[in-house]
């Protein structure tokens, strides 16, 4: 009964802060509000017994993800004033849409879900079980090709992210090593013959 | 010759000879204001095609007119996957097409020699390759190989129209492209169809195909489209029209002599075969379209003021007779019952075609020798050309009347077949379609009367010179075929009968009874 | 009580916030990443309902995996932003028309 | 004899083509000598044919040269057929053509297009012997267009004159519509019959007979009529008959010499010819032959009507021309055939007499053919003078030229037909007896006698032309004369004609007329019982009392009855309608037809039109790629909206 | 040979890759800008090896028809992915050759863009030879996380950036949409491998409306990878606005990798529910042809014109899933497969002419192209021609395959639109012919070009030639690579 109440709640929070990410007039307080839902997300998917993947959730979400994020929009410094314009006047259709959607898949989810392990309450795991060690055992060897194309989808994102980001500013004085120690003396040295003058 | 040397077949050599020597060709380019010396390219478009001409000559001599069977066959396999071969094969009817087309082309060639100035080399290519894959269309006797020549044809004459074409050449040739473009793609459906009721594309399978009524109506509708656009048929004309006066000379030649051809081509080879039925269903529909461009068209034709708009209506009207000739065949067995005189309208449908490709190519060529010197198209810009070109006038009074369907030129022939089984169908029939006798000699004496008579008009005329050696040359080799076909016509409608007797046959047995 | 219907309406409803805040926000590039986000988590619990519901490991993996490409999916995402903004001097949604028609 | 008939066709032609390419390699003297060789050895060998033909009493020759062409199991031959009436043909085609080539060395002494006349003319008999010669309808439609042709190319001569080549394309256009019915009547006999040979297809005329074709549907005709009418209808063409008749005046436009030779004793004759050589088909056709008769004769009444108020000397011949074309049609719907022939033959030699006549009054007048500015020529030209009077008596019928024997005859034998329209035929070529007369006179008059009213400049330079072209005058003049007597006896009334032609033995009227026939003399008196002579002796005395003795008369009259002149001036109004209803109805219908169906409609609309529907959806589906993200994620989310949705419509 | 060993054997062409990614990247980082060509050989080298490995060596192994699995399943060689993974392996190897002088000509010329570009072919040969649902979301991420960083590649234009951003944000999209449908085929089947989903689907729940919901998502990914309207709105803008060289890769590869994903996922995976996604494909293809062809006419940006004209092809490809039968499917890579040529052609024509620094841009840019390069502007109108479906020209073949496909499925109001449709597309490939050949001015030119793209171009353009007259090895390949589906 208690897990029926901390869902509802947790629901509405969770629904609560999505829309805020949406509407709130500020990207700073947008990004609490995600935040927000993640950390009701992580709380709901405790409900499910996916322990590891809740407090990933956290960890990396709102731990670093997050972060980033929070990061960007202060670097950016965006006039926030004149952001929210033509909301409201679009709000109506896209409620239309997005209500049609959820129409949609409400139909089916509670009238033609025939087919779906649901239905049942769930018997509870035992103590001894972790989530975290069953995952474990099939992310090494079932899911050990997957888990090596995530490396390489990291490296990626890695040189991606450094590829777009990283410059060298046009004006920065930088120190080539390589240059320095390669220098000979007649690049430096340059030898003048002069006539010397005449009194 | 070149067949026993490397074991090519005689059509093999006639398709790939010119296309292989119009890519040396482009290969070899010409630099743009290079000397004029030698002019190499044109020397060898003119041996290539003459080379082809002479090789094709084997087609006549080798021929077998006992026979409706197809001869020179070459069947290879060539897209396995799928049951197509590389299929060639001539019988009566593609046989003498196939001569006009090598025929033709030397003398296109001649007719560009010194015109063309511009890419000339890139010019005679487009011809050359164009003849190959015309002659492709004539001698395919496998579906897919037979669409893939059809098609291939439309780019280098997109290209010729428009490079070489007068000043409204991109939208004649876009139209022409588009036109024709849009009514061969459904053939091609047609095709596929076909292929996957019987698992091949050879065309002679597809004549013995049983089909019911409702798939032979569909399928002759797909062809129609291709082949009316082809020929042309009313009301889908009018790019004719546009691509005939903007091409060069040359290009109107193949056109009006060769190209228009296929839609006719087409009919004899695809919808009354493969589809006699439906043939004899929209028989009606055929013979108003027909009777329609004769009239109709020719009425247009008196009242054009550009004398290759007027030719290229003239086509119409007489492409009109072509197939009026084939689908008389109905209107025929539904008035007498009987197969006679539906043998006469189709060869004189053929001998339409074959005397159309030179009496309509000759006109060109003569519209072609006065543009070069005046460089204009319109009726009004000539008059009295007789009193500067006389040589010249004597030609074109030649090819005109020929377009007049003077008896003794081929002109002739072709109409008179048509009007004489055009009577077996219907009083009324004949007597629209012998109505082109008098509109034909109106427009076209019409015409000679403006350009070629009277007294010297304008100072442009008075400064023309004669036709020159070359171009008397041309005319009079376009000449002696249209005399030479309107005297003896013989030999010709030999080759033909035994084809012609074969089709008749296929047209009058329904398909409908053979088990369906 | 709850039960798997719940998870999936709750999933299809952040599913359909994060929709119509992509296509709602006509000023700030940001808060689109930000649906993304969302979007994902959405797609996140409906495997770990199903997973559940299942008793089936596979769910998770994937939310796991799922974790890990969102987060080189934002780190992109950002650096895609960080270049715009720097050419642009601007993240505003109606001013990115340049390229239409 | 087989190798001789291609010798006389192949002679002129052989001739016409070195005269045409090689007409400056050969010169002027080359040109002439060649085809007057070609022509010359035609017309010997021509009179060698009627000998054997006639006297000798050889065969009917009926063989193919070549095979044309064989489609549809029907043969088609180039082939002759010579019996007596192709030798009868050949020979006055060939003589005439003789003496005109003899004649054009005079008359076009100065023309820079003299080869060229001479291998036209030389063509033309090739043309005109095929067309008599030809033994099947193939070759009789081949002749008859060649003849057609040449005719084209010789009024148009002299092509930078606009009104020649207008004549020459009228002349053309006007036989097309006949060549329109004749091919359709050639169709018709083909499929009737199923061959185009004449042997085959006369052969079966009895069985057709039976056969009707429903031209409108539920109205059976006879199919023999529709086919008689048909290639009657070509006759008009060629012959010159109401209302196909307006191309021959204007066809005076070309040189005199063809004018003679084409338009006046050969070519116009082809349907003359046609329709006695169809004479089995047109027999088994009581309407087709009423058909003829009554155009015949309302041709030669009313084109001698307008004869009578033309000032052009050609013009009046060639009117005369039409008139007598319109007897020997009337000659032919009466079943008289071979007086149709006859008078053919000896028009052939007194008309032909006269246009060279005429031209060489031409050529002493400077060109100069108005009748009101001569006069009085006859002692300049006295060669030419008195054949002109032979050539015009034999014309008007005087007793005994040979003129008088075929028209008394004609005349009288319609006045024995028994068919519909044959009294008004009689009327009609009664009165044209006094008319034909009255014209004739009437130019006589006003060129040699009276006045002369020529310039003085023309007139001091006038003089008699050259031997070659008084002798060929002479040598017409000649048959002109004479030509009646030895031969009214077999042709008209005796059984010259045999087979070669075939009269029912219902309508046989010169059968009839044939037994009060008791030679030439006896013929002459027996003239005088009936109105002819007296007709055209009346004719001759008022053009006389009207033109010479008493001018002022003409202009009192024309004052009088000015909308009778107006009516002739204008020629009935033919050609005014021609050109305004017809020619320029064609031509409105014609554009018409291109601005509105072809540009605007199919063009503007379907062609056109859908290229500008697709470019005008071109710009909206542009404006749809709006360039904003949302845009862009909004219609994602609709189209996947709208696939879910579907799928739940669609469960 | 323990079992581990066997697997990591059947991925030896990935391990390849992905090795060689590493050493790329490590060698890159040590080179002077001046030196990159280094790294430009390596890569190619890096190809070569890899195309060698795909012919030859571990798959040699096995029957050339045989189908080995991996990892659970979850990875499959079979004769589909070979030709997949051969041919993008080939269409980067050329999009490299092409890329060279123009981004050195741009100072564009970085060993990332090498980097990133194998990144992406990794993603490809991924998705072909993925035989699970996870293993395809990451190589599709693969893919696509290279393809955003090479959008942006050049960070010095606005466009590019914009671009960049559109293709992520709608990208994300997509992907998120596709992960939804694949939670819920996950949930009603409980598996996420492939080959299981269709024993799953086998019960009699099959009617599931969840299992059609998650379709329609699966669909809508689908569509957006591959460009199909609606889903289609980034191939325009991306097109014009990334560096020719990065839409030369953008416009080719990838295709691939969207094909495989659609035939792992909705053919090998979804068969039981095969009219519902075909009668979505039916409309998707419809749409994409039209709407495809009819914005191209109006467009005066060559890249984005050609852009349009991928939409319209990618409804050609979509026509054969439509058809369902493997025949259709065999048709579909037969198009994919002639697209990629004619498309690296007709891209690559067009970093040729930019070659030496000039952007050519508009349109008029190809003016009297044919006065300037004569040999060039005959190849482009090859590529043109190919592009229209005139034989004999390989476009053709591909055309006329999807068509019999689809009149053997007894689709012929589809093949008769088809055909409307590509009518109407052949006025704007005959406007560029028409611009080449019959007008003048203009500057674009191929003067100064380096010789191996010369080459490469001719070559390419060449091979639809070739392939036009001698279709029957193609065909039969691509025959034989989706016989075993």
């Amino acid at each position: 009964m208690f897990a029926t109440f901390l869902f509802y709640a947790l629901s509405t929070v969770l629904l609560a802060a999505a829309v805020g990410v949406i509407t709130v007039r500020n990207p700073v307080y947008a990004a609490l509000c995600l935040i927000l839902a993640f950390v009701t997300s992580a709380v709901l998917w405790l409900l499910l017994e996916a322990e590891f993947l809740a407090v990933v959730l956290v960890l990396v979400y709102v731990g670093a993800v997050m972060v980033l994020f929070l990061f960007v929009v202060m670097m950016l410094d965006i006039n926030t004033a004149t952001l929210r314009e033509g909301f409201l006047r679009y709000a109506p259709v896209g409620a239309i849409v997005a209500g049609l959607l959820v129409l949609e898949l409400a139909y089916v989810i509670w009238f033609r879900s025939e087919g779906l392990p649901g239905g049942t309450p769930l018997v509870p795991r035992d103590a001894a079980y972790s989530s975290t060690e069953e995952l474990g055992r099939v992310l090494y060897t079932q899911y050990l090709y997957p888990f090596e194309l995530a490396a390489m989808l990291l490296l990626l994102a890695i040189v991606a992210a450094i590829l777009l980001t990283m410059r060298s500013r046009p004006g920065l004085k930088v120190q080539d090593v390589a240059e320095q120690v390669k220098v000979r003396r007649e690049d430096r040295v340059r030898i003048v013959t002069m006539k010397p003058e005449s009194e | 010759m070149i067949e026993s040397m490397f074991g090519i077949g005689t059509l093999s050599v006639l398709i790939w000879l010119p296309i292989l020597g119009g890519l040396l060709l482009l290969a070899m380019g010409r630099k743009e204001g290079a000397a004029t010396g030698l002019r190499l390219d044109r020397l060898l478009a003119l041996a290539i095609s003459v080379l082809t001409f002479v090789l094709s000559l084997p087609l006549w001599t080798g021929f077998d007119p006992a026979t409706a069977s197809m001869q020179f066959v070459e069947r290879v396999p060539w897209i396995r996957s799928f049951n197509v071969e590389y299929y060639l094969g001539v019988d009566g009817f593609s046989m003498p097409l196939i001569l006009l087309t090598t025929f033709l082309t030397p003398i296109v060639v001649l007719a560009g020699w010194e015109v063309i100035e511009k890419r000339s080399a890139q010019y005679f290519a487009s011809f050359l390759i164009l003849e190959g894959l015309m002659v492709g269309v004539f001698a395919a006797l496998d579906g897919l190989l037979f669409y893939v020549f059809w098609e291939a044809m439309l780019v280098p004459m997109f290209i010729i129209i428009g490079v070489w074409g007068g000043e409204r050449r991109v939208y004649a040739t876009v139209k022409f492209f588009l036109y024709t473009f849009l009514g061969s793609v459904f053939m091609l459906v047609a095709l596929i169809y076909m292929y996957l009721k019987s698992g091949s594309y050879s065309i002679l399978d597809f004549q013995n195909l049983p089909l019911t009524l409702t798939e032979q109506t569909l399928i002759f509708l797909a062809f129609l489209f291709a082949f009316a656009v082809k020929v042309p048929m009313w009301p889908v004309h009018t790019w004719l029209p546009d691509a005939h006066v903007e091409a060069p000379t040359g290009g109107s030649v193949i056109l009006a002599a060769v190209l228009l051809k296929m839609g006719g081509y087409g009919f004899i080879r695809f919808s009354l075969p493969i589809t006699p039925d439906a043939s004899g269903e929209l028989a009606w529909l055929m013979i108003a379209l027909s009777l329609v461009a004769v009239v109709y068209i020719g009425l247009v034709a008196l009242v054009q003021k550009d004398m290759k708009k007027l030719i290229a209506y003239s086509s119409i009207a007489h492409m009109g007779f072509v197939t009026l000739g084939f689908f008389l065949a109905w209107a025929i067995l539904d008035r007498t019952g009987s197969e006679s005189g539906i043998a006469m309208g189709l060869s004189g449908g053929m001998f339409q075609m074959i005397s159309h490709g030179f009496v309509s190519g000759a006109l060109f060529l003569c519209v072609g020798v006065m543009y070069d010197r005046l460089h204009s198209r319109q009726i009004d810009a000539y008059g009295g050309v007789v009193n500067t070109m006389p040589k010249f006038a004597a030609f074109m009074v030649l090819f005109a009347l020929a377009n007049a369907g003077l008896p003794g030129t081929s002109g002739f022939v072709g109409e008179f077949l048509v009007i004489l089984a055009a009577f077996k169908a219907g009083f009324w029939y004949a007597f629209l379609a012998a109505s082109t006798l008098i509109l034909g000699a109106a427009y076209t004496l019409w015409l000679v009367k403006r350009v070629i008579f009277g007294a010297v008009a304008n100072e442009g005329v008075a400064g023309l010179t004669d036709a020159s050696r070359r171009e008397l040359f041309v005319l009079a080799l376009v000449a002696a075929g249209v005399l030479g076909l309107g005297l003896w016509p013989a030999p010709l409608a030999d080759v033909m009968a035994a084809s012609i007797d074969n089709l008749v046959t296929q047209i009058t047995h329904s398909k409908l009874q053979a088990g369906l | 009580m709850v039960t798997l219907s719940h998870y999936l309406t709750l999933s299809a409803l952040l599913f359909a916030i994060s929709v119509a805040g992509i296509f709602l926000n006509r000023k700030n590039v940001i808060v689109l990443l930000m649906c993304v986000e969302l979007l994902l988590l959405a797609v996140n619990f409906n495997f770990i309902a199903f997973s559940r519901y299942l008793d089936d490991p596979a769910g998770q993996v994937f939310v796991f995996f799922i974790l890990t490409v969102a987060a080189a999916e934002s780190a992109i995402g950002l650096a895609i932003l960080v270049v715009l903004f720097r050419s642009r001097r601007s993240i505003n949604v109606q001013e990115l028309d340049v390229l239409k028609g | 004899m087989e190798r001789m008939y291609l010798a006389i066709v192949l002679c002129p032609l052989i001739a016409a083509l070195v005269a045409g390419l090689f007409g400056r390699q050969i010169g002027r003297s080359g040109a002439h000598t060649i085809t007057i060789l070609g022509v010359g050895a035609s017309f010997m060998m021509s009179l060698l044919v009627l000998k054997d033909q006639w006297l000798d009493g050889a065969a009917a020759f009926n063989g193919a040269v070549y095979t044309w062409a064989v489609v549809d199991g029907i043969t088609m031959d180039v082939g002759f057929l010579v019996d007596r009436l192709t030798a009868l043909m050949m020979v006055v085609v060939t003589s005439v053509s003789l003496m005109v080539h003899v004649y054009t060395i005079g008359y076009m002494h100065d023309d820079p297009g003299y080869q060229r006349f001479f291998s036209y003319i030389s063509l033309f008999t090739f043309a005109m012997l095929m067309l008599v010669m030809a033994n099947n309808f193939l070759q009789l439609f081949f002749g008859w267009e060649a003849v057609g042709l040449v005719s084209y190319l010789l009024i148009g001569f002299w092509y930078t004159r606009p009104t020649a080549i207008f004549a020459n394309m009228k002349a053309f256009l006007v036989n097309r519509v006949g060549d329109f019915g004749f091919i359709l009547g050639i169709a018709l006999i083909l499929m009737a019959t199923g061959s185009l040979d004449y042997a085959t297809v006369f052969a079966k005329a009895p069985e057709v007979t039976n056969q009707t074709i429903e031209v409108w549907s539920g109205t059976p005709w006879s199919v023999m009529t529709v086919a008689c009418i048909l290639l009657f209808v070509g006759a008009m063409g060629k012959s010159a008959q109401m209302p196909l008749h307006v191309w021959l005046p204007d066809s005076m436009e070309g040189p005199t010499p063809i004018s003679a030779l084409i338009h006046a004793a050969t070519m116009v004759t082809a349907g003359v010819f046609m329709v006695a050589r169809m004479s089995p088909l047109f027999e088994y056709s009581e309407t087709a032959l009423s058909v003829v008769l009554v155009i015949g004769a309302t041709t030669a009444l009313f084109t001698g009507f307008l004869g009578v108020v033309q000032n052009d000397i050609k013009r009046v011949v060639a009117y005369s021309t039409l008139s007598q074309l319109g007897y020997m049609t009337a000659a032919l719907g009466a079943s008289a055939y071979a007086a149709g022939v006859f008078h053919l033959m000896t028009h052939a030699f007194f008309k032909a007499l006269l246009f060279l006549a005429a031209g060489s009054v031409i050529i002493a007048m400077h060109h100069e053919q108005d009748i009101r500015k001569m006069g009085g020529l006859r002692k300049y030209l006295p060669v030419t003078w008195l054949t002109s009077l032979v050539g015009t008596l034999s014309l008007i019928g005087f007793p005994g030229f040979s003129g008088f024997f075929s028209k008394d005859a004609l005349i009288e034998a319609v006045g024995h037909a028994g068919r519909a329209g044959a009294t008004y035929a009689w009327w009609c070529l009664l009165i044209g007896v006094f008319v034909t007369a009255l014209y004739s006179f009437r130019m006589y008059f006003l060129v040699f006698h009276g006045q002369e009213r020529m310039d003085a400049e023309t007139k001091a330079h006038l003089h008699e032309s050259p031997w070659v072209v008084t002798v060929p005058l002479v040598l017409l003049a000649i048959p002109s004369v004479i030509i009646g007597w030895p031969t009214i006896q077999p042709v008209v009334f005796g059984d010259y004609f045999g087979s070669a032609i075939v009269v029912q033995e219902a309508n046989d009227v010169l059968g009839e007329l044939a037994g009060e026939f008791h030679g030439p003399w006896a013929y002459i008196l027996h003239a005088f019982s009936a109105p002819v002579p007296y007709l055209a002796l009346a004719g001759a005395l008022t053009a006389w009392y009207v033109y010479l003795r008493n001018p002022g008369v003409a202009e009192a009259i024309r004052q009088r009855v000015q909308w009778l002149y107006a009516l002739l001036m204008n020629k009935y109004y033919f050609d005014d309608f021609n050109q305004k209803v017809l020619a320029r109805g064609s031509v409105g219908i014609g554009n018409v037809f291109w601005r509105v169906g072809d540009v605007l409609i199919i063009d503007g609309g379907l062609v056109n039109g859908s290229a500008r529907v697709v470019s005008w959806a071109s710009q909206v589906t542009r404006q749809l790629q709006s360039g904003y993200l949302y845009h862009y994620a909004f219609a994602m989310v609709i189209g996947l909206a709208v696939l879910v949705g579907w799928l739940l419509m669609g469960a | 040979m323990n079992p581990m060993a066997q697997d990591l054997i059947t991925i030896w062409p990935e391990i390849l890759l992905a090795g060689g990614i590493c050493l790329v990247l490590m060698v890159d980082m040590f080179l002077r800008d001046s030196h990159r060509d280094v790294t430009y050989l390596i890569t190619i080298v890096l190809l070569v090896g890899l195309a060698w490995a795909l012919v030859g060596l571990p798959s040699g192994a096995m029957a050339p028809e045989g189908t080995a699995t991996a990892f659970g399943g979850s990875f499959i060689s079979d004769p589909l992915s070979r030709v997949l993974k051969l041919f993008a392996v080939a269409a980067v190897a050329t999009v490299f050759l092409y890329s060279r002088p123009y981004l050195r000509a741009r100072g564009l010329h970085l060993g990332e863009f090498y980097v990133l570009g194998l990144f992406g072919l990794l993603g490809i040969l991924v998705l072909a030879s993925s035989y699970s649902l996870l293993v395809s979301y990451l190589g599709l991420e693969l893919l696509s996380l290279s393809l955003y960083a090479m959008v942006a590649f050049n960070r010095e234009s606005p466009v590019a950036a914009e671009a960049a951003m559109k293709y992520f944000v709608l990208g994300a999209i997509a992907s998120g949409t596709l992960l939804y449908g694949m939670s819920l085929v996950y949930g009603v089947t409980g598996s996420l491998n492939i080959g299981d989903l269709e024993a799953a689907i086998g019960r009699p729940e099959a009617g599931s409306m969840m299992l059609w919901v998650g379709l329609a998502f699966l669909v809508a990914g689908v569509a957006f990878k591959f460009g199909a309207v609606p889903f289609h709105m980034w191939v325009p803008d991306v097109y014009q606005g990334a560096p020719t060289a990065v839409t030369l890769y953008v416009g080719t590869a990838p295709k691939l990798g969207a094909l495989a994903l659609a035939i792992r996922i909705l053919v090998e995976g979804l068969p039981a529910v095969g009219d519902l996604w075909q009668v979505m494909l039916a409309a998707l293809a419809v749409l994409s042809l039209v709407l495809g062809n009819v914005a191209a006419i109006a467009q005066t940006n060559v890249r984005r014109m050609l852009a349009y004209s991928t939409i319209a092809h990618v409804g050609f490809i979509l026509l054969g899933f439509v058809a369902g039968t493997p025949e259709g499917i065999q048709a579909a890579l037969f198009y994919t497969l002639v697209y990629v040529i004619m498309a690296a052609g007709s891209f690559g024509f067009l970093v040729l002419l930019s070659s030496r620094g000039e952007e050519v841009e508009e349109l008029d840019d190809l003016r009297g192209l044919w006065q300037r390069s004569p040999w060039f502007a005959l190849m482009m109108v090859l590529l043109m021609v190919s592009m229209i479906g005139v034989p004999p020209l390989a476009g053709f073949y591909a055309k006329w395959w999807v068509l019999s496909a689809l009149l053997e499925a007894d689709h012929v109001g589809l093949a008769l639109a088809a055909l409307v449709a590509s009518v109407i597309g052949a006025y704007y490939y005959l406007r560029v012919i028409r611009l080449m050949l019959f007008d003048d001015g203009g500057q674009a030119t191929a003067a100064g070009v380096p010789l191996d793209v010369r080459v490469v171009l001719s070559v390419n353009a060449l091979l639809l030639l070739l392939i036009g007259l001698l279709p029957d090895r193609l065909l039969e390949l691509c025959a034989r690579a989706a016989a075993l589906i």
